[in-house]
């Protein structure tokens, strides 16, 4: 078919292209042991960026030089490389906060990844404030990480779990959560964008909505952060989170913000070193913010990484971020709808985040991806941790393709390509 | 070393099985069914198996189910595969002679779906025999 | 002083030492921000392994490689990455596995450190097993990391915490421990190598007393698998729990070994993707060992980066690491008590680990620290997370040698000259 | 950029005012007293500030306490520095003024230290004054 004339990228892709070594290698023979040898056929075709994004170089040089020159425990240390990690470390804090219009570090704390930050405010605020007679406000897409989480610590304390309803078009349908959401509501926790759906969910509105109620708002960024600007103060979040390893950063480390006073009032999660002032064999008195919720040795080389990540990223520039994925995720809902046997979940192409989770007729998604996978395109089959999602979607999987900085149309139409491919073998 | 998957894993057999699936239905008269599932995939299959009058011989195989096209192609093939068979046969079978039966490499990820047809008739047959009890379904793991 | 004849090293140091670049820093001028020009002065001399050893090429590797390329999520994909990725981060499980003596990878959960791991117990198991009425033994020289945990756990179920004196030598009063250890005990949290005392505990001994009350036993690993070989079988620990940036592996990973049919039996604790097999808006249900206790994005380059400092470690071999450190601790040892104003904590120099805690009569364990650090010398100066030991010990504070594959005489040498130069200052 | 700290750290005056601490003692006619730590090193002083007749000037101050070096040494010199000044300019001291006044670069770990016998001046001038109350005990704070 014949492309209509493209507009230029927002970004230079070729340039940032340069900056993922990942992007070289080639795929689709044999799977390898990693460091053995192994039968290469096609180039990488990478659009799996909502599991887990590639990391840049300077990311893997700050990791390295790290452990070359400054590896340190943190906090403890008089000696010089601890003083040097302590900076570093705590300047990762700082970082963030700005990056997310965070007051400062006091509201940063570092964790594992998303879904510990949202299990950390389940167990030490839940676990605590949750009883009979609470709700706890979720939407059907949520992901497993706060699904599970509030529904289990549901059962715990005895506090009703309800579901905002998502619409046809899978958008959240708000007469719904403003029927929901009650002065019984004490916590509502809503994903920013739906990692399944390619939703951006108005999560200022449902902040305004659930505070009006006097309940707190937890808001899952692990999808939106990554991808476009975001200020936590605006949207008046109470809690925020998002994860390293989908936004250029390392595995192994994750954000929670939280509002100062929130925090402030907050019991500890873990117990430990770090998170101490003063311990006798009967009682402890906690550290101040944020390193009360930091316990043991933290996440240092992530953190650091982090902050490296994230200068690569405003280098670029968040708008000009979402603008190239954008142009992407529109370009491949157009390419996709195409084909009248191909299902496409989610918000109009103009109109959602840079992925598409979609479906062909009468091929199963992991058929599917297997497929694509022999034509060198990575792409993500199944539930994309929303279960339940899919449930009411009446599919038991879906294949999801997801974009980001260094992904191109020429990409785009290889993973069409290659969608056509298993629609003829499966006819 | 190649862990094997890949490029081979929809060979014109499979499809065809899949496709086509032989052997597919219930049985009124089966000496046994059970069924299972693999979570992964989302796949489910239902194996009915009718022996012959010495009990240990199995006479025809019925599946039916849902899911993807290694599973499904899987169970259609095993349906072929274990008429005739003994139950002693049937429960010395493993993952090598499914992907032998199969004629295709299977890479890593996709294993439970190839085997879970193999793994409910197994199950299902001891639990006819009475080696297992209290087993509800099947549910591949690694 | 003259030395006496010095028998040879057990390993190749000189070797060893090639193997870590920062060895290769020179501290002791201003601290900079890290990344800038620094006036240098000296070469550094590191003797704070035990608060995080330093990382070998082998290892810094590992993690470049793994992001450079086969950088992917694990478990859910298909993908060729996703594959590698996978069957990487799960070899890593086995190998970890095998090098402590458990059974297979169910056996083994990765975490965030060792914090993390004894959190994981006293939430999990702790939260719905005690109740009034049991007990939870630990020792007085118990780190925060389980001392804080299990009194928190404590006061929130109302179980009663015990714990095992200390004798003057620094070991554990085992008549005591026989005394304490009871029908009510459910639990005992022991480390098997103090971080400031260097007493190697009788684990095993202690496990056989819990286990013929009917009780569990988690052993504290953090200062033993680092350093000695460890057979999580042969004493028969439930649990046992250690760090990896503290054997040559990177921060944010720890790990948890549980005897399968106790983790089999317990609660999930975090909650999320990746440890469930079925969700509804209902209910879930969990995953199979170890992953039901690894929820969300997994450690990943954490994982594949400790198994390559594992690799690391058994090839210089752990008995050859622990004798190595044996000649190091007991040399340190000897040069130190020729000062009469030096105080040196737990037991005589040929019975203890590669650790040397002491104060000088007169001079803050912080300013000593300090005047260590102008001479390019890095300890550790505080109370090593454990307070109340120190309490017990009549100090706030005391400085702490600790000494890895790496180390050297003339690197204790020059700490002893250090601390001279310290006395004389403060005379 | 250099952070400062390091070896200049003990200069003659430090440890000489650890070692000869100046109105070394408690006041029983203080206008008021304060007492903090500083768990990092912990550290603890007291402080007794006498003011004079016009409630503004400091007349005299003692301060008693344990710690390291660094601690001890800066509350020495800050009960020297203190006489004559007024609680305004005492609650204009900033972390600056400290260092100035003991004459070397701080270390970041050890600023809490130098830092202590001055915030606990304040507060304890500040609870004098009312303009904060139920403050226990001052802890030093990043
Ligand atoms: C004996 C002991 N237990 C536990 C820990 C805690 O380890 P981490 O800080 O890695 O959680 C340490 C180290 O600080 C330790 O020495
Ligand atoms: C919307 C959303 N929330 C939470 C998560 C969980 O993130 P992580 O696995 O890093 O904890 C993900 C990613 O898997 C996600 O897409």
């Amino acid at each position: 078919m014949e492309a209509p004339e493209q507009e230029p990228y927002p970004l230079d892709v070729e340039a940032v292209r340069g900056d993922f070594p990942i992007l070289q290698r080639k795929v689709g023979g044999d799977v390898t042991i990693p460091g053995e040898d192994e039968a290469d056929t096609e180039p990488l075709v990478y659009l799996d960026n909502a599991a887990t994004s590639h990391t840049p170089e300077p990311v893997v040089d700050a990791i390295a030089d790290y452990y070359r020159s400054y590896n340190s425990n943190v906090h403890r240390g008089i000696h010089h490389l601890s003083q040097e990690a302590s900076i570093a470390y705590e300047n990762a804090h700082d970082r963030v906060a700005e990056f997310v219009g965070a007051a400062g570090r006091e509201e940063v704390v570092f964790t594992k990844n998303t879904t510990e930050a949202e299990n950390l405010v389940a167990y030490a605020w839940g676990l605590n404030e949750l009883g009979p007679g609470d709700n706890v406000v979720l939407t059907e897409m949520e992901h497993h990480a706060s699904l599970v989480t509030w529904q289990q610590i549901g059962k715990r304390t005895g506090a009703e779990v309800r579901f905002v309803r998502v619409d046809e078009d899978g958008r959240l349908d708000m007469d719904h959560a403003r029927e929901l959401i009650d002065d019984d509501t004490a916590m509502a926790s809503v994903v920013h964008v739906s990692n399944t759906l390619g939703t951006v969910n108005p999560v200022g509105e449902l902040a305004d909505i659930v505070h009006d109620h006097g309940g707190l708002i937890f808001v899952d960024g692990a999808q939106s952060v990554p991808h476009m600007p975001v200020d936590v103060g605006e949207m008046d979040a109470d809690f925020f989170a998002f994860s390293g390893h989908k936004m250029c950063g390392p595995t192994g480390i994750g954000v929670l913000y939280g509002k100062e006073h929130v925090l402030e009032e907050m019991e500890p999660y873990l117990y430990g070193g770090e998170m101490i002032r003063k311990v006798t064999f009967e009682d402890s008195q906690w550290e101040d913010l944020p390193w009360k919720f930091e316990a043991g040795t933290p996440v240092i080389a992530q953190g650091i990484a982090l902050h490296a990540a994230i200068d690569y990223l405003e280098e670029l520039g968040m708008e000009t971020v979402h603008a190239h994925e954008g142009v992407l995720a529109e370009y491949a809902y157009d390419r996709l709808t195409e084909y009248d046997d191909v299902d496409i979940y989610g918000p109009p192409g103009d109109d959602r985040a840079g992925l598409v989770a979609f479906n062909v007729d009468g091929v199963h998604a992991h058929d599917l991806s297997s497929i694509l996978n022999d034509h060198a395109v990575a792409v993500r089959a199944g539930d994309h941790c929303t279960q339940p999602l899919h449930d009411k979607l009446g599919v038991a999987a879906s294949a999801r393709a997801s974009f980001y900085v260094y992904n191109t149309r020429e990409e785009i139409d290889t993973l069409v390509e290659a969608v056509d491919d298993a629609r003829q073998l499966f006819a | 070393m190649g862990i094997g998957g890949g490029s081979d894993m929809y060979r014109q057999q499979i499809l065809d099985h899949y496709k086509n699936p032989r052997n597919h239905g219930t049985l009124d008269d089966a000496t046994f069914s059970h069924s299972g599932e693999n979570p992964s995939c989302g796949d489910t299959i239902r194996v009915d198996v009718r022996l012959e009058d010495d009990g240990e011989t199995i006479d025809y195989v019925a599946f039916s189910g849902d899911g993807c096209a290694i599973s499904q192609a899987s169970a259609s093939m095993l349906s072929e595969r274990l008429r005739g068979m003994t139950l002693d046969e049937l429960a010395a079978m493993d993952t090598d002679d499914v992907t032998e039966m199969l004629g295709v490499d299977i890479s890593p990820m996709r294993i439970k779906c190839a085997v879970l047809a193999r793994q409910v008739a197994q199950d299902g047959a001891k639990l006819h025999e009475g080696e297992i009890d209290d087993l509800d379904v099947t549910i591949t793991e690694d």
